[in-house]
């Protein structure tokens, strides 16, 4: 599982483990990302899209290689279950995402599962679909009061600096 | 769609206070003095405040209703039955619910500025403001000027009787300047006196004490005149009182009151003290360019519950906040942005 | 507060009030939020501006150190036999190999001593009356996240808060001014010190890992019975003595190697290269001081007393070797 | 250096080849050391293989980084690789490492203060390249007197005096320890070989099939873990031991983005920083030696 970095660097443990065994935790995510692709959002357990996210991004990637690239399309043919989801691939998702570069997900943590689990929960998304956007808390902008003590701050520190640089 | 019984019986209540205070206030009307402590001149004006306020709501005996429309994201087209010059936007933001209650800080009644707990006086829409919202400038002004009230409150207080206090004005500080202040002119015995650390510290103190106490601002609307008697004492304030008079249509004056402390502001503040949560006086200046008189500057730094500081970035603010503050620095930085 | 619980019953009681004595009904309503943490009202200029500052000042009050006035209050006192240094606090970077002029080849572990400032001083009267003790930290961390009273520590020295702090015993003629910077030039190639850390933690273990018994036979007989300890007492007391050796924690103590010699230090990276391996994983916290084997004290002296101070006399080169150790800008070893 | 080496009679002959073969009865690998005429001044000055010198534009197109630059995928200081690496070039500067492969045939001298003259020197094929940083290493492997031996190197001890490429090549593996159960002709390389000039702009791959010896192996080749091209395996197995290996192979490991470790990028800035220190050594250098060190 992750750890916290203090563990991390001491155990060296990169993903969690999950299903029966590294080939069913693949499995499963290769279910799951096929999912993402497909509908574009999807909702599920909290830890699944953690791990989820860096194999859906990744595949963004590979998909910009371009489907001449052998690599990319043995790629997308594992992780890819139902066969036309490929075309989706190349041909929406790709071009998409062509001007940015990294960060192709959104992650939001919704209320636990109202089964026995209680499990933490998530929702994970393509950047850029159809749906209407999830409301989420912004971070405050730079007008409230406390930001415009410290813009204030800043300026004066920008211009202390900038003659001394000049 | 109820009668509205919350500010009822708010007002039963308040009724009760009022009168023993107005038997207080005539007690000390009637010992006046030839000089006044600080302590008994706030008293004799809050005394003369209430009296005021009691006298504009017995004008109109009779109970009218008025309709309110709620304009905002979270309950649109609400439409509250009001009494009108009595309900406050506050009780319409409890017939809401307490999220409105906490976090309002102002209200915004057909477009005007409006206090918590100033009295509807006609059917009209209402908005509230919070510290969060997209714009929050008005919002931050009326906290700054409540945080400047507050200090000028604790200015008066805080000196023993021997020494006479006359609050001069409490400037109108941007936010993004660092701080907030008020202007005071000290008796004459004080003109040497260097205010030290520990004298800001008991300053904030007593600033923290009045927090505590959770005070609501409450709000009126006064002929000059009336304004004349309650201000009799500091001279500042009468000719500010004049000025602000001349500019009036009706030749009337905004008056705010919190505690027993009674002062000459437009307006709007914030409902109630409690709104403060961090709050230090950080410095005392001097200003030089006033020659005849000693006029000091005293500083302070305030943030509402709602939006507090962690001690790290608090600090590093706090240290800004001791530097001499102006109205003019203000303009200045502003198109820098 | 009274205030406000009030205003909150109000705004709770819902059902129209018959008589004029309120009787507040109490409905628990979440209260005030007291706590809160550093970026949680910041925008994202404003949050990058703070870190950034903090970075400003981190460096500002290192570089103001970079030049204590050694003579400044606490004068420097001579080197005494019995007197100890005070230690460093060092980050693990690794292992790498190092070779001697006779070709041999050892391994070597990299230690860096990463801003490490005497924060405190405590003097002996106030410690056990035998010895004073100085509190060293080691590596600078996030103001972020540390509490008010825990920062007040730090600023008391003017040096930036700390991952690890450790206490030194030193004695009365090597006590330095909280605040003063420690280099690895404290140490110098040649002499020996003992490093301590905590090992890494393998969680239960049973008595082979743990203890080194060899267990049992895998075949001729056994059932269930290979790695078990066997017997763990007699007949006779009837009873398990005390401190058995059993299955149990393994790892995540404090432990020391004693006496490994120093082979080389880098004073520019501030590393120190130390003989074989110290406990602890990469990256840990170690404490390194003067070693306390008498027999490998030699040469004491001749260390930088109380320590090392980089705007001393002294100038040092790039790279301090012990005599033994081969420099790689040296042709190969020739036996001829 | 425990053992000690027996040297046996020397063999005078009129021709510079013949040399005296020394054989180890002691249990492990020990160095061979090869003597001819006695002298050791023979073995002194590193002779340059010609095809560099005659080649030295193509020498300078062709970047080779050595793979014991590369960091592993860790979490240590990036400072460690960087003072790990100044260290290196510094080594570098003063001793030349060419550039070789697995496969490739390399003559090493060392300094032994056991051996006559006080140098040895060894010729057999570089089948595996392991370490990183400062404690690289690699394996020479030759079959002498029908003796298999192997000598691994340390790259950067200051013991190393030489090391000359004979032939530069690759094989289709970039480990060959499976040559150990491999027919020792494969293994057996020629002591007095002369350098062989490289013609090619690129490194040759040189894609010969080994010929094993029959099973039992010292290790199970066939295994997927291993990844071995050079033994065409259907000449030695039974369909149960192509089965048993199918059976512990990890198809989907590939496809685990995760486990993916790309290092073009560390390698671009590596080489950038490399030419830089080395460069600076060359000019300073200039007229001691005429080609510069070859990372």
């Amino acid at each position: 599982m992750r750890l916290f970095p203090v563990l991390l660097v001491a155990h060296g443990r990169v993903a969690r483990r999950m299903g029966l065994g590294p080939r069913s935790r693949l499995d499963m995510l290769r279910n799951l990302l096929t999912a993402l692709v497909r509908h574009e959002r999807i909702e599920t357990t909290w830890a699944r899209a953690d791990e989820l996210r860096f194999y859906a991004e990744k595949i963004i990637e590979y998909g910009k290689r371009g489907d001449t690239n052998e690599k990319a399309m043995k790629i997308a043919d594992f992780w890819l279950t139902e066969k036309d989801l490929i075309h989706k691939l190349f041909k929406v998702l790709v071009p998409r995402f062509s001007l940015n570069s990294g960060s192709y997900t959104n992650m939001y943590h919704i209320p636990n599962r109202e089964n026995l689990d209680r499990a933490k929960m998530a929702v994970i998304e393509y950047k850029g679909n159809p749906f209407p956007p999830l409301p989420v808390q912004k971070k405050d902008n730079d007008k409230t009061l406390i930001n415009q003590l410290l813009l204030g701050y800043r300026l004066e520190n920008g211009l202390q600096r900038s003659p001394t640089s000049a | 769609m109820s009668l509205c019984w919350a500010e009822m019986r708010c007002r039963a209540m308040m009724a009760g206070i009022c009168s023993l205070r107005a038997i207080r206030g005539r007690f000390y009307s009637v010992a006046t003095a030839t000089k006044l402590t600080n302590a008994e001149i706030s008293q004799r004006r809050s005394a003369l405040f209430e009296k005021e306020k009691e006298r504009q709501l017995s004008l109109n005996p009779l109970i009218e209703k008025i309709e309110v429309a709620h304009v905002g994201k979270a309950d649109p087209g609400t439409v509250f039955l009001m009494n009108k010059g009595i309900s406050t936007p506050y009780n319409c933001a409890m017939h809401l619910n307490e999220w409105y209650c906490a976090k309002s800080v102002l209200a915004l009644v057909d477009g005007e500025l409006w206090d918590m707990y100033k009295p509807l006086t006609k059917s009209c829409k209402i908005k509230f403001l919070t510290f969060k919202d997209e714009d929050p400038e008005e919002v931050n002004k009326a906290y700054w000027r409540s945080c400047s009230a507050i200090l000028g409150h604790v200015l008066e207080q805080a000196f023993k009787d021997d020494y006479i206090v006359n609050l001069v004005r409490a400037p109108e500080i941007p936010v993004i300047a660092g701080a907030f202040c008020y202007d005071v002119v000290l008796d004459p015995k004080l003109d040497e006196w260097q205010p030290t650390k520990e004298n800001l510290h008991s300053f904030t103190r007593d600033a923290l004490k009045l927090i505590r106490q959770d005070l609501p601002f409450e709000c009126l609307e006064v002929e000059e005149k009336v304004a004349r008697d309650i201000f009799q004492h500091n001279p500042y304030k009468l000719m500010c009182l004049e000025e602000k008079a001349a500019q009036h249509p009706e030749g009337k004056v905004t008056l705010h009151r919190f505690g027993e402390f009674v002062d000459l502001t437009e307006g709007p503040h914030i409902p109630r003290t409690s709104f403060c949560m961090q709050y230090e006086v950080t410095a005392a200046h001097s200003i030089v360019n006033i020659s005849t008189e000693h006029v000091r500057r005293f500083q302070g730094l305030s943030l509402p519950w709602h939006l507090q500081a962690y001690h790290t970035v608090w600090n590093k603010l706090r240290i800004r906040a001791q530097k001499l503050v102006t109205e003019t620095q203000s303009t200045e930085s502003e198109p820098a942005v | 507060m009274a205030a406000v619980l009030s205003r909150r019953v109000l705004c709770a009681a819902r059902w129209p009030l018959v008589t004029d004595s309120p009787v507040p009904t109490l409905l628990l309503v979440r209260g005030k939020k007291t706590a809160t943490w550093w970026d949680e009202h910041l925008s994202e200029e404003n949050k990058d501006f703070m870190k950034h500052m903090a970075r400003v000042e981190y460096d500002a009050m290192t570089a103001s150190k970079l030049n204590p006035l050694k003579d400044e209050p606490w004068p420097i006192k001579p080197w005494a036999p019995g007197s100890s240094r005070v230690g460093l606090i060092a980050v693990k970077l690794g292992m790498v190999p190092l070779w001697t002029k006779s070709g041999e080849k050892h391994a070597v572990t990299m230690l860096q001593v990463q801003d490490c400032h005497v924060i405190k001083y405590t003097p002996k009267e106030e410690y056990n009356n035998k010895c004073a003790l100085l509190t060293v930290g080691g590596k600078n961390v996030s103001p972020f996240h540390k509490s008010e009273e825990v920062m007040e520590f730090y600023s008391e020295a003017g040096v930036p808060p700390k991952q690890k702090i450790s206490k030194f015993k030193v004695s009365d003629n090597a006590i330095l001014k909280p605040g003063t910077p420690l280099y690895a030039a404290h140490f110098r190639p040649g002499q020996y010190v003992d490093v301590t850390a905590k090992t890494i933690g393998k969680g239960f273990q049973g008595v082979m890992k743990r203890w080194g018994y060899s267990g049992q036979p895998a075949s001729h007989g056994q059932t269930k019975t290979h790695r078990r300890p066997g017997a763990i007492a007699a007949g006779n007391p009837a009873r398990v003595f005390p401190g058995t050796k059993m299955p149990g924690l393994l790892g995540n103590v404090y432990r020391t190697s004693y006496a490994l010699k120093v082979w080389r230090i880098n004073t520019t990276k501030n590393i120190i290269y130390v003989k074989g391996s110290v406990p602890g994983h990469t990256n840990c916290l170690v404490k390194v001081t003067d070693t306390t084997l008498a027999v490998r004290q030699q040469g004491f002296e001749n260390l930088p007393f109380p320590t090392f101070f980089a705007d001393g006399d002294e100038e040092l080169p790039e790279d301090l070797y012990d005599e033994e150790v081969f420099q790689f800008s040296e042709p190969s070893v020739n036996y001829s | 250096m425990s053992a000690v080496s027996a040297a046996f009679g020397t063999n005078m002959a009129v021709c510079r080849r013949s040399m005296l073969l020394i054989r180890y009865r002691t249990g492990f690998l020990m160095p061979a050391r090869f003597l001819s005429d006695g002298e050791p001044a023979k073995f002194q000055p590193p002779v340059k293989p010609v095809f560099k010198d005659e080649l030295v534009p193509a020498q300078l197109q062709r970047r080779f980084l050595s793979p014991e630059f590369i960091p592993n995928r860790c979490r240590k200081d990036p400072l460690y690789f960087k003072i790990e690496r100044n260290d290196m070039v510094k080594r570098r500067k003063i001793f030349d490492i060419p550039e070789f492969y697995v496969g490739s045939i390399l003559a090493v001298t060392m300094s032994d203060p056991h051996a006559n003259g006080k140098l040895h020197r060894f010729v057999g094929i570089c089948i595996q390249r392991s370490g990183r940083g400062l404690g690289a290493t690699f394996v020479l492997r030759n079959v002498i007197e029908g003796q298999g031996v192997e000598m691994r190197y340390d790259m950067y001890s200051p013991r190393m005096h030489d090391i000359q490429v004979l032939k530069l090549e690759k094989r289709l593996d970039n480990n060959l320890m499976y040559l150990r159960d491999a027919l020792p002709e494969y293994s057996t390389v020629d002591v007095n070989m002369k350098p062989v000039m490289l013609l090619d702009y690129e490194v040759p791959v040189n894609s010969i099939q080994v010929q094993m010896k029959p099973r039992p192996w010292s290790k199970r080749w066939e295994q997927h873990r291993f990844n071995i091209k050079g033994i065409n395996f259907e000449k030695y197995l039974l369909e149960k031991h192509i089965k048993r290996a199918k059976k512990s192979a990890k198809p989907w490991e590939e496809f685990d983005m995760l486990k993916e470790y790309d290092t073009t990028k560390i390698e671009q800035e590596l080489l950038q920083e490399l030419d830089r220190k080395l460069d600076k050594s060359k000019n300073q250098e200039i007229g001691k030696k005429t080609a510069g060190p070859n990372v």
